[in-house]
């Protein structure tokens, strides 16, 4: 297979502006944060960003002006910081519109897009105001009669997920949880993976029951370490509950979001200053 | 009197029975606590899982976050969320817990916004962080507990601005007191020892049934307060409030 | 977790005459042939056997008088060996239903019972006789208004997968292909699990990712070692071609079957010599 | 003359291209030594999958069961058959092999059954093995290139008795033709060499065009020849005739 390691500037370049795109991770934990911050680097422009959970990530995004729709069940920091400062005020202020979900209504999306169906039929939903709200519709079972809420597939043009361990490939391991990252792997139309550490493909090889992503589904490789700081990396390293606390301070007006943004991430020297 | 924190997590432990499945998701210190709690003290068999995707982990250190790494030690299995969802869909989990910005009499929470004039919901008042599973698990799981660690009329309203959820809501656990649902509507099971009955009338933003004949919650015994302090010596639950 | 490990009889015991039944593997390999046997000597009856594609379990099943309908996209032995003698002859002499699908509707299906759905969505199958004989509907995308075929929830009572390892709490790991095995786990209502190997909970919990079906899915836990015999298990030993020959030449009529059966299934002694 | 099993091969082997996601699932030797042979080839970027689950694999020895572990060896990952039929489902499979023991005109197959008295196809007649993936497979990939190891006129025939699976076949090898579907009919593409055009129209169903000015199969070359021996040096491939 051929070999598929690029830089991230390289392989962020090919996310067009206007792109639905996948983050893996969940909340402040293994999120693509090296790749969040390329976006934004690169000044992409209205990405419509899908996730069950997410916290730093979308909500840097959209303060950054990167996101303009936002297709998720869950924003927020959890419970040590809070709300999402920025994706709430962009969604408050009309510059963000919140296509919100279940996060279990993501997943039905994402699992029609990898089925090739048009919709997924999900339990529950029916008597939720989301439903209404995001114009879900119902179908009926051809056997009981049953009425059943369909999500339409949601096909991201591209999934990005960090990971652990990938090889040349493609190939990748995630340990600890995958969230909903295998789904977003195959749902996706382009697929790129960053990686702690880059490995040999013989000890995939070695043991292929651990690899959580085959490599023929992914169309990048790039080497990121520490790439989802300031989030956790499942044996890696905690999130940066230090950045995260001084992020939440930055965002309470826009001047010094710009002013923390210029200095951890518009930088060039972030990826690095990490090392 | 007992801190609020503490009332808290030993009423929600009470609540859980041996050998049922146990499921919490993002942003839920107290369930996490609560939970662990009733395996050391009445509920060995229960099976907890939680959106990290292990089952009945044993967390050297309690996390801060319900969706950290630190959930997964001692598992000897992993899950996605998408196979905990499953299982809800299916009607395998006995109690999953849940809260809510809003709760209203019906048991319904909101948690996704205030709509804005006109009863706009796509540019909001005021954009809350959305329902995570809730519109699904609420409908779907055995039975629901909900918690919720600010009560008041702005949080136990009449009717939520916006139903994010409802469904199996089965009891309501908050600082003053625990709702049961019965007939489709909450009513005060029990009020937290030391709370006046006036107190939780104010502070209820639907008309309750309370007066000084309502039974008092048991305040924690000794081996409860011993055991949480066991579960969580450095009181993680206290983030949530 | 409690304690789930009995013997094969107890666990089979649980297993109702006209019960449906999820058998793990595919074709030659990884099939719970012990249990498969342990069925015919309890002398179960009006099973309904459900696999994507089966062999020898499903064959013998049929000839021993246990299935009486068999859900499945495939029953053969492959090139080697060729059709599946008794299952044909079964469903020629109507003694045996063929609900015959495409191996993905049984998996469409056994994720709608998964999913806690009626029906579930299947791209193709609009156009094969397979849709009418069975009479699978279609459903209307309530989006796009394009008709797709709905598959009917497939809730099996029972599943039986046998692996290389589990703990007596039911946690197991696979090595080499899944096959279905773990979705027909997360849709049946009671899962039986036979191990080659019963090991140390501990071991799972030192490598999570490698526990293939977490133990809190699991009804039943059984040592069999040998236990896909004679079909393959991935690592532990090949399936038995002079077994399947000899098979083959005693299916050619009842009476020899029959004495096949007595001599290699129905004695007790059938487990015990295969040590 | 070359053996059926080697003129087949390399024309199988010859139709795949470079780069293509390519599949075969059960019962299917010929496929799988021709995208071995293909991989060695023209084809090293081939991504070869199969239904056991793994990807370029590297076998040592071939199996005689196309869903054997054999077919492991070398594969960096694995996935299951679900995953490979959504991969067809999406779209994503370029080339999938499938065969039929009724094949028509049109391109269809028939895997499942020939019905009984009156067309009854629960109490069939004969009862074949069934299609496995094949009927949702031939109309979601985006090409299939069909095999059959017997050219006769019980198997190619006007129209099958029961429609297993319809799609978007595009060869079918045989052992005395390559067939090309065009404008939804099977046409003679080629005619393998030392078939003589009346032995081909005599087995063969359903009419077809071909005289001497049909194109000839090209012969194996030595360097097909030689590679297909070190690919499958015992000849699992002949257990198919």
């Amino acid at each position: 297979m051929p070999d598929k390691l690029m830089s991230l500037a390289e392989a962020i370049a090919a996310v067009p502006d206007g792109a639905t795109v996948a983050l893996g991770g969940n909340t402040l934990h293994r999120s693509p944060s090296a790749a969040v911050h390329e976006l934004i680097r690169q000044n992409k422009r209205g990405l419509n960003i899908v996730k069950t959970a997410g916290a730093y990530d979308v909500d840097v995004l959209c303060g950054a002006g990167v996101a303009d729709r936002v297709t998720a069940g869950f924003i927020g920091f959890e419970n040590e910081f809070g709300m999402a400062p920025l994706y709430r005020r962009s969604v408050e202020q009309g510059r963000v519109r919140a296509l919100e979900h279940a996060c279990y209504s993501v997943i039905a999306g994402l699992r029609a897009a990898t089925q090739g169906v048009p919709f997924m039929p999900v339990a529950g939903l029916l008597e939720s105001d989301v439903r209404t709200a995001q114009g879900f519709r119902t179908v009926t079972d051809p056997y009981s009669g049953q009425e059943v809420v369909a999500i339409q597939a949601i096909v991201p043009d591209v999934a990005i997920i960090h990971v652990q361990e990938a090889d040349r490939e493609g190939n990748a391991r995630i340990y600890g949880t995958l969230f909903e990252d295998t789904l977003m792997v195959t749902a996706a139309r382009r697929v790129i993976v960053t990686a702690e550490r880059i490995v040999d493909g013989a000890q995939f090889a070695a043991q292929p029951e651990l690899t959580t992503i085959a490599g023929w589904l992914v169309d990048a490789v790039v080497e990121a370490p520490r790439g989802s700081w300031p989030c956790s990396c499942a044996g890696c390293y905690d999130y940066d509950a230090e950045y995260l606390a001084a992020y939440h301070a930055a965002a309470k007006d826009m001047a010094s979001f710009q002013r923390f943004l210029e200095e951890h991430v518009l930088r060039d020297s972030v990826l690095s200053s990490q090392l | 009197m007992f801190p609020p924190d503490v009332m808290m997590a030993v009423a929600m432990a009470r609540l859980l029975h041996d050998g049922e499945t146990v499921f919490h998701g993002v942003a839920s210190p107290l369930p996490m606590v609560a939970i662990l709690l009733a395996q050391r003290l009445h509920a060995p068999n229960l099976v907890y899982l939680n959106i990290t995707g292990s089952a009945n982990p044993q967390p050297e250190q309690l996390p801060r976050s319900t969706v950290d790494p630190r959930l997964l030690r001692g598992t000897r299995s992993l899950v996605t969320l998408t196979d905990l969802f499953d299982l809800s869909a299916r009607g395998r989990i006995d109690t999953a817990f849940l809260s809510g910005v809003q709760i209203d009499r019906a048991g319904r929470i909101n948690m996704s916004l205030i709509p804005g004039p006109d009863g706009d919901v796509h540019r909001p008042k005021v954009r809350l962080p959305g329902g995570a599973g809730s519109a699904c698990i609420l409908p779907t799981a055995k039975r629901t507990l909900l918690w919720r660690t600010r009560h008041d009329r702005r949080t136990f309203v009449e009717r939520v601005d916006f139903v994010t959820a409802t469904g199996h809501a089965d009891r309501v656990v908050t600082p003053l007191c625990v709702f049961r649902r019965d007939h489709g509507q909450l009513r005060v099971e029990s009020i937290h020892p030391d709370v006046e009955p006036a107190t939780l009338r104010a502070q209820t933003g639907f008309t309750i049934d309370v007066d000084e004949s309502t039974p008092v919650t048991p305040p924690p015994s000794e081996q409860e307060l011993a055991t949480l302090e066991a579960v969580d010596p450095e009181g993680v639950r206290k983030i949530e409030f």
